[in-house]
């Protein structure tokens, strides 16, 4: 079986992510995408190559989906982060959760996809149209003295 | 004691590699690795005096002690998503 | 082409309804897709038949889609909800957002499914195992003075 | 004047049918049609006195004025989704 936190060099394909967290017991599905888009703070962008750190990012998002889990009860999620070059409209990262209700479905995917912002050792670097490329300024993960950010 | 010490995205650059082995006296911290990464050359002072670690995987802050063998990511502010 | 605001008697299929709210500017994709389960309330149940006032239905979905916009300022919605007999697991209600930013994203997708859980004229009636059906009790739509819900 | 009443799930089972058209008094507002509907047979007398109303395919409230050839419907407790 896929692991259900995954780093990929291959296309995402959200469709095998929804079958994955199909339950008949679960009654509200989101599906989060994150999308290349032709634009960011006013520059026109060509393309986006993402770098991992693979060996930790993949127990980085695990650990996401547990406590996205423990918060907010629900009970079946998966998630995948593209690495490598991906161009315009491509799909860099899928969050799929389902749950009984849809409370708990929307606070769970909001969870997963803003920790992930703030803690998933994956970094990228924007291609823009005049042929110059230049490493996103992101966040510094808060690391607390327990260990774990 | 010798650990390696990985490096990623902007910080791959401002180092010129990707990891190198660091020998370091016993009772070494986070800290103290990264005093000595930043003093490697003049570009890696650029290196900040307190970025993100992952020791072993797992983030750690600047006072962790560090043993024989470890794994030391220097992780630049992250940009997933 | 299609119109973003569809009531059916046909599959839902998320895929293309994702697919139509595609755009190379938006960066944040969310789809939300309501099942039917297979319990509520304890009992268990065996499938749900979807009634709909069809032809003011349809309107009422395109003015949530509208307030959605015009609230959080989103560009791209797509909804359709599913009529008719419906078994465990199959989709009854799938709405599509996309933007450039997420916040918007998540708030626009979750104003349109409480938005139709108060407003759209539809009807549910389980079947339950032991053979029995009944209308699930719903909610009474606020209406104010001026006209609208 | 004349309008088309529709009734919907729990509602229609109450009525026994999905349509009805009703001659109603010039000035009648919805709440006129509701008390007429509720007392076209004991069946009837179970509908609420103030259900949710759409004329003409949209929400009104009970004090709207109903006029020749509206389509009617009355709404049971919504619950799509």
């Amino acid at each position: 079986m896929m692991s259900r936190a995954r780093i990929t060099t291959e296309p995402i394909e959200p469709q095998a992510l929804l079958a994955g967290v199909g339950d008949p017991s679960r009654g509200a599905v989101i599906l989060f995408l994150g999308v290349v888009r032709n634009h960011n703070d006013g520059h026109g962008v060509e393309g986006i190559r993402y770098d991992a750190y693979d060996e930790m990012a993949r127990g980085t998002l695990e650990e996401i989906l547990v406590e996205a889990e423990e918060r907010y009860g629900v009970g079946h999620l998966a998630a995948v982060h593209r690495v490598g070059e991906l161009g315009i409209g491509e799909v860099s990262v899928a969050i799929a959760v389902s749950s009984a209700h849809r409370a708990e479905a929307f606070d769970a995917s909001r969870y997963v996809i803003e920790e992930i912002k703030v803690r998933l050792p994956v970094w990228k670097k924007e291609r823009f149209e005049d042929g110059t490329s230049e490493w996103v300024a992101g966040k510094q993960p808060e690391v607390s003295a327990e260990g774990g950010a | 004691m010798k650990v390696r010490a990985l490096f990623f995205a902007s910080y791959r650059e401002i180092m010129g590699g990707a990891e190198f082995d660091v020998d370091l006296p016993d009772g070494a911290t986070v800290s103290d690795l990264i005093t000595l990464l930043r003093g490697r050359s003049d570009a890696a002072s650029v290196l900040p005096s307190d970025p993100a670690v992952a020791v072993n995987r797992s983030y750690r802050t600047s006072d962790a002690l560090l043993a024989d063998g470890d794994e030391v990511a220097v992780i630049p502010p992250v940009a997933g998503g």
